[in-house]
């Protein structure tokens, strides 16, 4: 087992990795931004190191100063979270030559999966599903032929694309020499490479992935799926495991072309196969993500299995723990990411000192936090906050325990997004499980006005009541100039409103 | 004790009693209650009315009380009466705000997509911040033109920062 | 299903019951002795209701108030929680008769459960193993002789006893007389009820008991076991499930059994049947409790079913949602009972106010408080603040995982008992599983002393930081009397220190 | 600054100097720590030592510091040199002390073992009070004969109250 493991990431993910290593019984070592210097995951690490300004292109993403770290700190292995370096191969060849171990797959099964032109040949190759498309196209013609071969609508795709960038859905011809040019300008500036292609574009498709875990033996299981359909701007914001979106058959189905795709890059590691499915529970290979992902804990909450400390335990070397057959889904776990953001304002990101932090407690109820209360989110990084999950016995259980959570969720001094997850779960589409990626653009339009005299009043009673007993106070303390401020109530609030909006 | 309070586009008249240590008379526009509050904890309130239990956090800034319940926070404007009489803070903003364009979170300009002189539609973008990797476009609130522009890109702006005036 | 929940309790149990309760749909009236008015019940509660001054036998222990408040609130049903009332027959009956649900057994069945004897004597009849022992016994001479004839040691112990009170361990003859005059005088001081039995001594004892389900079609099942052994004054410290003193075969007998002895009574509702288990993994009936335990998440994490749900579904006359063969352990789960109390001076009671606290999250860790960070825990009631649970694959990963979530939980303004989870959970016979109800006697000499040179340095840095910065707030406020306060940095801590002995 | 500080028996000779802003070089007995040292919140301040970081919560009362860190808390003396030299709080609480049985805890007076005249061991229980659900037998730290009974049974006690004073 390692010794000393670097975690080159901050927030919950930091704090994710740190605890699984304490666990290990691991020392761990957090890196953080001149923006980060009392963020969580640094007060979580038993040591720490400050690895410049806050931009991330100037800390968290250069690898120099990680490796250094590395070096400097005698970590023996480098845990890179997911985003920052993660997927980056020329990190984990870095590592390797500095003789530190990357906690995450080989650098070839990087590259192979992170140009999406290249995973597509592989996995056809390896007969795995792929939605029906083109290799890398040239000149406009070439493009526009190809679109009228496979049929309108199509997707216009950056070849080293992801996350939702590089992407444009054509619905006609006469949108493609456009389409096409903004792929191509986008592509170029965002990754430097504008190369694209094209696929047929599903209807409602709704996106469906399976977890794998590969060992350095060739031992390579599935952990089931995970549904991310509830997306905006291509994030995901709440995900589910199982999946509505398809049976049994499927399901099982698609976990063995899950390890056959992992099994065609040789992969070791934590890993995920992402599908598109329709509604014929027809299901295509959409890209694998070669890091642990955000939404593994409801993976974790329906298997059972710890998939941090798979991660890390694969890499010393060790065979996988845990065999095909003895993985089972049993009960239903909901992710909902809160985000530092304004449901209220078009999302509208929040950032911003954080004044009050209550969290949920009880059965099945998990928070992965990446902040505590006084802590100030910065502007820096992305917005999410924490990940809650709910398990339940069945699907109902598990969004009526959201729901039960999110109302004791309390957070103040930013907003967040934690009234639009309450409207998700209510919603009738989402409850009856009839979801696909358009979701949030089809049904989103704002939070529901809710006119209700009980809370009206409430509210006036309490404003009411701060209002008088600060006149109390007021009068006490010009009546009796030395009285001594403790025998009057503090019902007067200060300092959370300054960070109020 | 007797105050004007406005909530929302309402304004309500409330008088408050005390009647024994944590219990008191409310009335807000003649509906009366009875009330058991206690401040549990910093701004943290426990208010049992009418045998219904409610928790609730509460700010106080210049005579505007922030009240957050049930994930949701409410602003409420407070004066006494002498005071609503000589018409305080809260009465408006005035239109003048609606001219002026303000960042809504801290962050970095990104782009300017307007500039001075230049007639703008009302909700048409007229600047992009950046903030937790999002780009992010402020609109214009009334049409008008560009009078000033006060900011340039890659400039930091905290929220609330006058970015850009209309006229 | 109900309408409107009365909780008969406060605390953790009332929270989790209202947690329950708002899962499905239910409002919940919170009642609050003198003392409780500030209590996380409350807060957590739809309606709430006074019951009277501190003592619970004011309040909490008072029927009729209870009731009065029922019928006030317009309750449909009554759930009891733990100790309180959750085990009195009048208190079912009154319920009953007054028309609302109570949520728990038949007045019957907890009568019966109730009285040691009388349970022993239809366990016996339903061929369900007990301790050899005897019936109730009269005069001096007929204890002695049935003594001799079980064979020391023995247990001598109270009719209407439970909860540890009213036991004794007698070793020989000669002890017997005064062990005889010291239990029924605590039987009669206790219960009003002097009357004894004798049960042979198990010794190196290990307790086991098993969670049992009954609804009202006659359908009984088992959730299998959990262990128990780790008490202190015959209270339970640390719980966990499954327990490492029986074999799968004997978990399977174990669990049948406890159905049968349930049956034996026509048991309806969520109870315990608590068993001794001997070296040889023999076990005998101990006694019946006729409620939901403490200790009911351990069982929720491993078998995935929400109990206290259960309790309120079958109470509603709905038939059991799970059949035996669905009802699977799944990995191992801990609980440690966080308590106010000193374990370094003899577990003195440490009440008080929390001046801080944080609690632990991510993956597997379940927290039941009922308290918050700013609450004064009163003096009036147990010194239970908190359950700490942990769950893990494997029985080490669940100890480890523990052990964590303990580094991660601090409390301070009053003193807890997590120095001693900490010792206990590491302590070798612990990790190995050998253990027996007589543990904590037999191991614990108060917690270790850690000489850390490094520990010693970070305490006298951080005071001595802390003094630097008091002192220097002290000479900026006399040069400047008008400078604005908030310019100074705040290190200088006040008030917590308050509630710091 | 310099200071004399007090953990458990020992007595440290311990100076500050401020480097830069959150920067300190604090030497203890002449071991030389530099030291990144951040309030966070309220009493929770994080401390990066030689890149070893440490999250604890201080808080002071009458020059004398509570730091509690992982889970355990310890009492620290903190006097400026000055003061120390004068022989300031901290120095010790006098044999007195031992004579004065006080209540560990805010309870309830269950029984008095002892009365006034009667001579008592050390270790012997002298008092039983009840506090959550739990009697507790206090005894004394010495011994001697019962001097005075402060309290009677069914009375309710403070932490730290005076119950039984021995000569």
């Amino acid at each position: 087992m390692f010794k000393r493991v670097l975690i080159a990431n901050r927030g919950e993910i930091a704090v994710r990795v740190i605890r699984a290593c304490r666990e290990l019984g691991i020392e761990t070592v957090a890196v953080y931004s001149d923006a980060d210097r009392s963020a969580l995951h640094v007060q979580y690490a038993d040591h720490a190191y400050p690895i410049g300004p806050a931009p991330s292109s100037e800390s968290y993403l250069v690898i120099e100063k990680i490796l250094d770290v590395a070096q400097q700190s005698g970590a023996d292995a480098i845990h890179p979270g997911y985003g920052f370096l993660s997927e980056r191969a020329p990190f984990s060849r870095a590592c390797s030559e500095a003789g530190i171990t990357f906690i995450g797959p080989q650098p070839e099964a990087i590259e192979k999966m992170g140009d999406k032109v290249t995973a597509r040949a592989i996995m056809q190759e390896a007969n795995v599903p792929v939605v029906p498309g083109t290799d890398v196209l040239g000149d406009e013609n070439e493009v526009i032929a190809a679109a009228e071969k496979i049929g309108f609508p199509v997707m216009f795709k950056a070849s080293a694309g992801g996350g939702g960038k590089g992407m444009r859905l054509v619905e006609k011809k006469e949108d493609a020499l456009s389409a096409l040019r903004g792929v191509r300008s986008e592509a170029q500036s965002s990754f430097g490479d504008d190369r694209m292609y094209m696929e047929k574009f599903v209807e409602k498709p709704r996106h469906v992935e399976v977890q794998v875990l590969g060992d350095m033996h060739g031992n390579i299981i599935h952990l089931y799926e995970r549904e991310c359909s509830l997306q905006r701007r291509h994030q995901k914001v709440i995900e589910e495991s199982p999946s509505t979106a398809i049976n049994q058959d499927v399901r099982e189905q698609m976990g063995k072309v899950a390890v056959e795709a992992a099994k065609a890059v040789n992969y070791v590691g934590a890993g995920t196969v992402e599908f598109l499915v329709d509604a014929q529970q027809n299901f295509y290979f959409l890209e694998m993500n070669t890091r642990i992902q955000v939404e593994h804990p409801i993976t974790e909450l329906v298997t059972g299995v710890d998939l941090v400390k798979a991660q890390i335990e694969i890499a010393t070397g060790e065979p996988l723990a845990i065999q095909q057959p003895a993985v089972q889904q049993r009960g239903w776990a909901i992710e909902c990411r809160i985000y530092a953001e304004d449901p209220a304002r078009d999302f509208f990101p929040s950032p911003g000192k954080i004044q009050i932090l209550r969290t949920p407690g009880g059965y099945g109820v998990r928070d992965d936090s990446g902040v505590y209360e006084g802590w100030e989110v910065p502007i820096h990084y992305d917005p999410m906050i924490s990940k809650l999950c709910a398990y339940g016995r069945t699907r109902d259980e598990a969004i009526q325990r959201m729901l039960r959570a999110l109302q004791e969720y309390t957070v103040e001094g930013i907003i967040t997004n934690i009234p639009f997850h309450r409207w998700a779960l209510t919603h009738p589409r989402f409850v009856s499980g009839d979801l696909d990626t358009g979701f949030i653009p089809q049904e989103y339009r704002g939070l529901p006005e809710e006119e209700d005299h009980l809370r009206h009043e409430i509210i006036l009673v309490a404003a009411a009541l701060a209002a008088y007993h600060k006149d109390k106070e007021l009068a006490q303390s010009v009546s009796s100039p030395q009285g001594s401020p403790g025998n009057v109530s503090a019902w007067r609030a200060t300092g959370w409103r300054e960070g109020v909006r | 004790m007797a105050y004007k309070a406005t909530l929302g586009d309402q304004t309500y008249t409330i008088s408050v009693h005390e009647l024994d240590e944590h219990q008191y008379k409310i009335v807000i526009d003649a509906e009366e209650h009875i009330i058991d509050g206690r401040q549990l904890t910093g701004h943290m309130y426990s208010l049992i009315v009418e045998n219904k239990s409610f928790t609730v956090d509460v700010a106080e800034k210049d005579d505007e009380y922030t009240v957050a319940y049930e994930g949701k926070s409410f602003q409420v404007g407070v004066l006494d009466e002498r005071k609503a009489r000589r018409g305080g803070a809260g009465a408006d903003l005035g239109g003048a705000g609606e001219k002026e364009v303000c960042s809504m979170m801290p962050g970095k300009v990104v782009e300017l997509l307007v500039q001075a002189g230049d007639a703008v539609e009302k909700d048409q973008g007229v600047i992009i911040i950046e903030a937790m990797k999002m780009e992010n476009e402020i609109r214009a609130a009334v049409a008008g033109t560009v009078k000033a522009v006060h900011v340039e890109a890659g400039q930091a702006v905290e929220s609330g920062e006058l970015l850009i005036e209309l006229e």
